[in-house]
């Protein structure tokens, strides 16, 4: 087969997952012997949609794309439909709509709604009432959204046990989850289950526990609940170490390969179903060693230590 | 005697009208929560607007003389990067002094380009403001930096009682203060700030100043993101971002004139913890998240309106009247 | 040699072009110590440019200057002040955003330690009021400057000058917004510095102080130093031939007689708390009604109320043209109403706008137009030409060139011509003729004439009598924001120490 | 070539020319726009076909509406930093009248006149309101509009999350999302559309009595008042036809991602202001013109579209952009330097 050049399209590189997805694309397709044009939109619609514009305009043979907006996609699918040239969404899915392109996606309400239910169950195993803040991502990012409503759609049944005292919005920014935080904790110094929306805030959250003197192991005295969502580095260790309950996890090299093959089954005229499912799974003290190798973060934390 | 009216219509006591705002706030979310009115509540908010506040005084040396620089949050990433990728066991004071450093140099670059090419600062630190950006993400490889671990210990160590990262704030107001109040250099920024020809006439190194001003709002930024970054562990891709628009917002409500000449230290660190307190009070209140940006930006907006009212008002009651009554 | 022939200051050969176009040619003059010399030129002759030449702002493009004997070359206006010279600029150099102590001591700020860079407070204090008493401005070191009249400002920027020693002073046009009190406090101060053997150069239009005081007159016309003589050898006349190269004999025109008594503005009872009190008076078409005053009288307060710049809140009436009439700067052009302000830097000129933007500005604002309505660029070229030719404002270019360029009496002469575009009703002049050279003076003056000549009501304030007397059919005098009498003119003249005694009566009984 | 001594006359009318070139304020933006092109075109070669132009131009336009809005602010010595907050709103209000996915109007035929309706009227009623806060209360621009930028932008969010499980409201009327990339025979619509906004623009601020007033007040608002300009209205009115601006741009952007979105374009502020300011509208007021920021917008544009091309890393294309920003500004101050020596 000849040389493909294929667009690699994110809207950011915000967290530890973004980039070691585009990190892993950038390998796979060098070992497949094909050209990687990248394209970053910064979070931004209209300009994501003159990249794609671009891309065509380039005579590329596939678009790989991480689309800020699941609606504002859809006119991008359809020129990329109109110059015949495959595309598959990376991790988000577009809006329904008579545009063909083919996504991979992790069910973010589901994972993060059965990463909940593991840490409640927790929480009910140990007995108690809980008091819950969430760190909620941005309010304009549809991923955030829905790991907001997986979450609540757990909590909202078990409110016997859990009462939410504080909804963080974090706006994917490091130090407005960071005070928020630690203001959440200075109102509620009980909170003692907490749900971050993405591992990348890891460092913060730990930052924010420690000055309010709540960083402690599972089985300590004092110990928060706590659960997290990606898998990445960050998440792992914290996981090992024996702070972090729960992580959701979402595969990051099955769905670059999911993808990729998506696109090389495209060029071979194969059929593609249109939702490609990366199921995801939590992974928790108790699945721990069955499941690590399943986790990304944990790859990516073996080749940084050694 | 002056007359009770009379004393009441000076001017100099319209100049409390920020801080009754500020009690007014502080006064409705103790109010409205347990939590809000206690030592380590305050002793929260006053850590959290530490490196905005930092910020926000380099911003108000930079306004005094009509400039303005939107590269601080761009500035405070690469210093933030720069130290955490190639010295990240450096001992705390060499992070804070190289973080100075950095900015210094970056602020002077700007310097460079508004004083000697004589291009609007507006311009110069738009492009500095992406141009830095891009070397920040360069440096750390878009990916996250983390702070060393005694740089997180610092940021929750005291000295003297103090919070450290307050501690910093404060030697930073002290220092602007006498800079500006105590020193020949300092009134003669207001002097170019009000009339930069005129200043000129009158002998002053109207250049050299502005250079200065500059090169220190770089390297207070660059300060800004050290502290920072001890206090959140790391610095992601975004780290800084929109923090001009911050920090200018913090000088302008504590009474800084974008149009110079009118300011002084405390302003901007009173705006800086105004804002920092709002937003602490929200989350207290378990305020629904959609409405924080709505809160502030009303809060933002009251509180200049107020203070635009107030200037006009103490500069009518200052002008001089003519004595109708003998 | 002997020292005493070596003169205190001197220059020769001085050239100087702004972007390609001469304004200095081989200017020169000398000074003694303590002498006086009086430099004079029309608008525009380059006297300004010379000064800030010799105060270090502007470097000469050749020529020498030399400080008793020595090679002077400053580069910045400090080395000037270092040298010993002194400048009282045009413009003033006052910051309104800080204390009166601040404005005086800038840049030579008393230290608190020897090594440090700190400021002793204090001793700025004294040192401010130490100097500020020498001239006689009686104001408080931590007043801020905002809060000063014009010359107050005026002042505090010469006590500035004169407490640094210097051995020479130069004064540019300083007694523009000084009132005739203040002005005679300032020809002390110069007389005693005089007799400490400082070196006065001394601009000004008004030619009777220069005529007065000085020992030496130097005339510079279109940058040519064309004449320098002792004082004593010139005649009035042949100082403003020498000025304008045409003789004047006649600085202000015949007053046209009044006929019947048609009133514009009617003003009833006005009074504003802190500002005015009960003052009535109407103008008649035709009429010119001077207004006299002392600094802060009201006079210009009055103007800005009657064209709406400043609230009127309190009580009174104003009826324009038998109507009631409540301003507001935007009816007042639109009902040809006009007013030339005081400040026209501030509040005249786009300073970076040609010419034609300037002087067609009131046209495109006044009746029958609106934000719609085309502009006709051929119309407005055409209008400002007209203008400038009935004021004669010298300038290379109306349409390219923006006003900032301008020598400032033809940038006053902009200001006014805007208001001529349209035929006004009713004119208000603050302080027409500030800083105007003769020539043009006697322009002005016979445009004012002219104008009521055909039934324009002109209200002019001027704080120089001679001007308001010269050119009035009745004189109101105002004193602490109120009337205290109107003049009317009697066998062609004025009593003007009547005038005088009246303005500053009220003050002494006040005191 | 001619040698310089056979015709001196000729090398006299080639100085002029020259000197003509630096005096003008294009030309620093103009040359940068052509070694930029050839420096891409060198990289990858296709770029310089018709077809990369036509798509640059095309997708320019709503762009250049914003920046036209907001050089009207800016002549008077503004700024509006709300502009890119009221495009998101107006989007997810019009958005959420227009949609199929239970919109107010949904498949009713006044749909589309109505959402258009919203774009301008709620565009316009945030430009009205940033107006009357400078004219009438004599608020700072630059702290008012930072202020309801972010009232807005919370406020645009907060709507759309009324209307939609998701962030964006999609489902837009074909009708309405034709705006976007439909053509009246042969010519874009949105063509059309920017080109009556740009004649406007051009005719008010160049041959009205309105742009004499703008440009007066934006050198000195005392001076503009004491001779009758009727500032506070002007000033107003500048405001409002930002806005308005605002919304007809985010009309543009809408029905080309065929989606209400609240954070529609929230990162092109700077690249708004940007814009006007490297074509030559001052921020300090009284200078500006619509060739202006059609020059910004296309040199901006340009960039971009030339780092899209060749697929640069983000770290490259921001420094780059950076980079080019700041040598347009540093090449027009020494140019300016220049002319004002030689005149
Ligand atoms: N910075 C400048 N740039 C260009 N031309 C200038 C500049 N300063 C002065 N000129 C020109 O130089 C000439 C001399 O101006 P100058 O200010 O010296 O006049 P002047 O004698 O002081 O007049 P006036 O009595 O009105 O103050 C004028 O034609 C003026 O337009
Ligand atoms: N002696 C004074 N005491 C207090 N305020 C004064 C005094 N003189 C002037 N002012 C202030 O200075 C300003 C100038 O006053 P105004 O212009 O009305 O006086 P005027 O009679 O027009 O005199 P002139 O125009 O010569 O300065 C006013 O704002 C007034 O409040
Ligand atoms: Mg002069
Ligand atoms: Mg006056």
């Amino acid at each position: 087969q000849g040389s493909r050049t294929i667009a690699v399209m994110f809207d950011s590189l915000q967290s530890p997952f973004w980039i070691s997805s585009f990190d892993a694309f950038k390998a796979e397709i060098a070992e497949r012997g094909w050209t990687m044009l990248e394209n970053i939109s910064n979070l931004d619609d209209s300009r994501q949609f003159q990249q794609v514009q671009s891309m065509i305009e380039r005579g590329v043979d596939g678009i790989v794309i991480v689309q800020t907006d699941a609606n504002a996609v859809i006119p991008a699918i359809r020129a990329a439909n109109a110059a015949g040239i495959p595309m598959v969404h990376y991790n988000r899915p577009p809006a329904e709509s008579d545009a063909k392109s083919v996504a991979v996606q992790a069910d973010n309400r589901t994972i993060m709604r059965d990463t909940v239910t593991a840490l409640v169950e927790e929480a009910k195993k140990q007995g108690g009432k809980y008091k819950a803040a969430l760190l909620i991502g941005d309010l304009g990012d549809q991923n955030a959204i829905a790991r907001r409503d997986g979450f609540f759609d757990v909590v909202d049944q078990n409110t016997d046990t859990v009462e939410v005292v504080a909804r963080i919005a974090t706006e994917w920014n490091a130090d407005v989850a960071f005070a928020g935080l630690t203001n959440a904790l200075q109102a509620n110094p009980d909170i003692n289950f907490l749900v971050t929306s993405s591992d990348f805030l890891h460092p913060q959250i730990e930052q924010a526990l420690k000055v309010a003197g709540k960083w402690h192991k599972r089985g300590e005295e004092g110990h928060v609940l706590f659960a997290g969502f990606d898998g990445d580095e960050g998440g792992y260790a914290r996981l090992a170490d024996g702070y972090l309950d729960a992580v959701g996890v979402q595969n990051v090299f099955f769905e670059v390969d999911l993808t990729l093959n998506a696109l090389q089954d495209m060029w071979d005229g194969k059929e593609v179903d249109d939702l490609l499912l990366d199921p995801g799974f939590v992974i928790t003290p108790y699945n721990f060693e069955e499941k690590r190798d399943e986790m990304w973060g944990y790859l990516v934390w073996k080749s940084q230590n050694g | 005697m002056k007359t009770l009216t009379q004393r009441l219509s000076n001017p100099r006591l319209l100049d409390l009208v920020p801080v009754v705002l500020m009690l007014l706030v502080a006064v409705f979310f103790s109010a409205a929560t347990d939590s809000f009115a206690t030592w380590a509540n305050v002793k929260n908010i006053l850590l959290q607007s530490s490196h905005l506040a930092i910020l926000a005084l380099g911003a108000s040396l930079v306004l005094l003389v009509a400039g303005v620089d939107l590269s601080v949050g761009a500035t405070m990433y690469v210093a933030a990067a720069l130290i955490g990728v190639f010295m990240p066991g450096a001992p705390v004071l060499i992070w804070l002094l190289a973080g100075c450093g950095i900015g210094l140099v970056l602020g002077a670059i700007n310097a460079f380009f508004v004083v000697r090419v004589r291009v609007a600062a507006f311009i110069v630190t738009l492009s500095m403001l992406f141009l830095l950006r891009g070397v920040g993400l360069w440096i750390s490889d878009t990916k996250m930096v983390f702070a060393a671990p005694h740089l997180l210990e610092m940021s929750r160590a005291s000295f003297l009682g103090i919070p450290v990262p307050i501690l910093l704030a404060g030697l930073s107001l002290v220092f602007v203060h006498l800079l500006l109040s105590g020193t020949p250099f300092g009134r003669s920024v207001y002097a170019i700030g009000d009339d930069p020809e005129g200043a000129r006439r009158a002998g002053i190194p109207v250049e050299r100043v502005t250079f200065m001003l500059f090169v220190l709002c770089g390297g207070f930024a660059g300060l800004s993101g050290v502290v920072l970054m001890s206090q959140i562990a790391a610095a992601s891709s975004t780290f800084g971002q929109e923090k001009e628009f911050m920090a200018i917002a913090a000088a302008v409500l504590g009474g800084t004139s974008l149009f110079g000449g009118r300011g002084n230290a405390f302003g901007p660190v009173f705006g800086a913890i105004l804002m920092q307190t709002v937003q602490n009070g929200l989350v207290l209140m378990d305020t629904d998240p959609y409405l924080y940006p709505l809160i502030t930006g009303a809060v933002i907006f009251i509180v200049v309106l107020i203070d635009t009212l107030r200037n006009q008002l103490s500069e009518r009651l200052g002008r001089s009247p003519i004595r109708v009554e003998a | 040699m002997d020292a005493k022939a070596v003169p205190l200051f001197e220059c020769s050969g001085i050239n100087k072009s702004f972007s390609g176009t001469q304004v200095l040619f081989d200017v020169g003059f000398a000074i003694k110590a303590g002498e006086f010399l009086g430099v004079i030129g029309e608008n525009g002759s380059g006297k300004s440019t010379t000064m800030n030449i010799i105060g270090g702002i502007l470097r000469p493009d050749s020529g020498e200057m030399r400080l008793n004997g020595d090679a002077y070359v400053p580069t910045q206006p400090n080395d000037a002040m270092e040298a010993g010279i002194g400048f009282i600029h045009q413009e003033l150099n006052i910051f309104g955003n800080m204390s009166v102590a601040d404005n005086m001591m800038i840049g030579r700020y008393p230290r608190r330690w020897e090594k440090l860079p700190f400021i002793n407070h204090r001793a700025k204090r004294l040192a401010t009021a130490e100097a500020l008493k020498r001239v006689g401005l009686d104001v408080s070191p931590d007043a801020p400057c905002w809060s000063l009249a014009p010359g107050e400002r005026q002042l505090l920027e010469i006590a500035k000058v004169v407490s640094q020693n210097p051995r020479m002073i130069i004064f540019d046009e300083p007694t523009t917004s000084l009132t005739e009190p203040e002005c005679r406090r300032l020809f002390e101060v110069i007389a005693d510095l005089q007799a400490q053997g400082i070196g006065i150069v001394y601009i000004s239009h008004v030619l009777s102080d220069v005529q007065r005081l000085s020992d030496r007159i130097v005339v510079l016309r279109d940058g040519h130093a064309v004449k320098s003589t002792a004082t004593r050898d010139l005649t009035r006349d042949g100082i403003v031939e020498a000025m304008v190269g045409r003789p004047v004999s006649q600085l202000y025109p015949d007053v046209p007689p009044l006929g019947e008594r048609r009133p514009v503005i009617e003003v009833q009872g006005l009074t504003q708390p802190r500002v005015l009190k009960d003052v009535s008076f109407s103008i008649a078409a035709g009429e010119v009604l001077g207004v006299a005053g002392l600094m802060g009288s009201g006079r210009s307060e009055l103007a800005r109320i009657l064209f709406g710049l400043d609230p009127h809140d309190g009580t009174g009436t104003i009826s324009y043209e038998g109507a009631p009439f409540d301003p507001s700067p935007r009816d007042c052009v639109s009902k040809r109403m006009a007013f030339l302000t005081e400040d026209r830097r501030h509040e005249g000129l786009l300073l970076t706008q040609s010419l034609t933007t300037n002087l067609e500005l009131v046209h495109l604002s006044g009746a029958g137009s609106g934000a719609h309505v085309p502009v006709d660029r051929k119309q407005q070229v055409s209008n400002a030409e007209d203008v400038a030719h009935r004021l004669r404002i010298k300038a290379r270019d109306l349409v390219r060139l923006p006003a900032k360029s301008l020598s400032g009496g033809n940038q006053q002469k902009v200001v006014l011509g805007k208001w001529l575009v349209d035929a006004p009703r009713l004119f208000i002049l603050d302080e027409p003729t500030r800083g105007i050279d003769v020539g043009a003076k006697e322009e002005i003056y016979r445009v004012i004439a002219e104008l009521a000549g055909q039934g324009l009501a002109v209200m002019l304030i001027s704080s120089e009598l001679e001007e308001l007397a010269g050119l009035s059919h009745r004189i109101m005098v105002m004193s602490r924001g109120m009337n205290v009498g109107v003049f009317e003119r009697q066998d062609g003249g004025f009593d003007r120490a009547a005038i005088m005694a009246r303005a500053t009566a009220a003050d002494v009984e006040a005191a | 070539m001619v040698s310089d001594t056979t015709v001196p006359p000729r090398k006299q009318g080639y100085r002029v020319l020259i000197a003509r070139l630096l005096s003008e304020p294009a030309f620093t933006v103009i040359g940068l726009l052509v070694v930029y092109t050839l420096a891409v075109t060198a990289a990858v070669p296709g770029f310089l076909g018709a077809g990369t132009l036509s798509a640059i131009f095309i997708s320019l336009l709503p762009l250049l509406i914003a920046v036209i809005g907001q050089s009207f602010v800016m002549i008077v010595a503004g700024i509006d930093l709300s502009v890119t907050a009221t495009m998101g709103l107006t989007s997810v209000i019009a958005g959420s009248v227009m949609t199929a996915n239970g919109g107010y109007l949904a498949d009713s035929a006044l749909a589309v006149p109505v959402g258009i309706f919203c774009f301008l009227f709620f565009g316009a009623l945030v430009g009205l309101f940033n107006g009357l806060c400078v004219a009438f209360i004599r608020m700072p621009p630059f702290i008012v509009t930072l202020a309801t930028m972010m009232f807005v932008s919370g406020a645009a969010v907060l709507y759309s999350s009324w209307h939609t499980t998701s962030v964006s409201i999609g489902g837009l009327p074909s009708g309405f999302t034709r705006i976007g990339y439909g053509t009246i025979g042969p010519i874009a619509f949105a063509l059309i559309l920017t080109v009556l906004v740009v004649v406007a623009a051009d005719f008010g601020l160049r041959r009205t009595t309105w742009g004499r007033w703008l440009f007066a007040i934006g050198n000195n608002p005392t001076a503009a008042l004491i001779s009758g300009v009727p500032v506070r209205a002007v000033q107003v009115s500048a405001y409002t036809l930002c806005g308005t601006c605002a919304g007809l741009s985010a009309m543009i952007y809408s029905a080309r991602l065929e989606t209400g979105t609240p954070v529609l374009s929230q990162n092109l502020l700077l690249d708004i202001i940007g814009s006007a300011v490297i074509g030559g509208v001052s921020l300090f007021g009284g200078r500006g013109s619509v060739l202006a920021a059609f020059l910004g917008v296309l040199l901006l544009t340009v960039i971009d579209k030339g780092m899209q091309f060749i697929g640069l890393t983000l770290f490259v294309v921001l420094s780059v952009k950076g980079a080019i920003i700041l040598l347009a500004a540093v090449l027009d101050a020494l140019r300016l330097r220049y002319a004002e020596g030689k005149s």
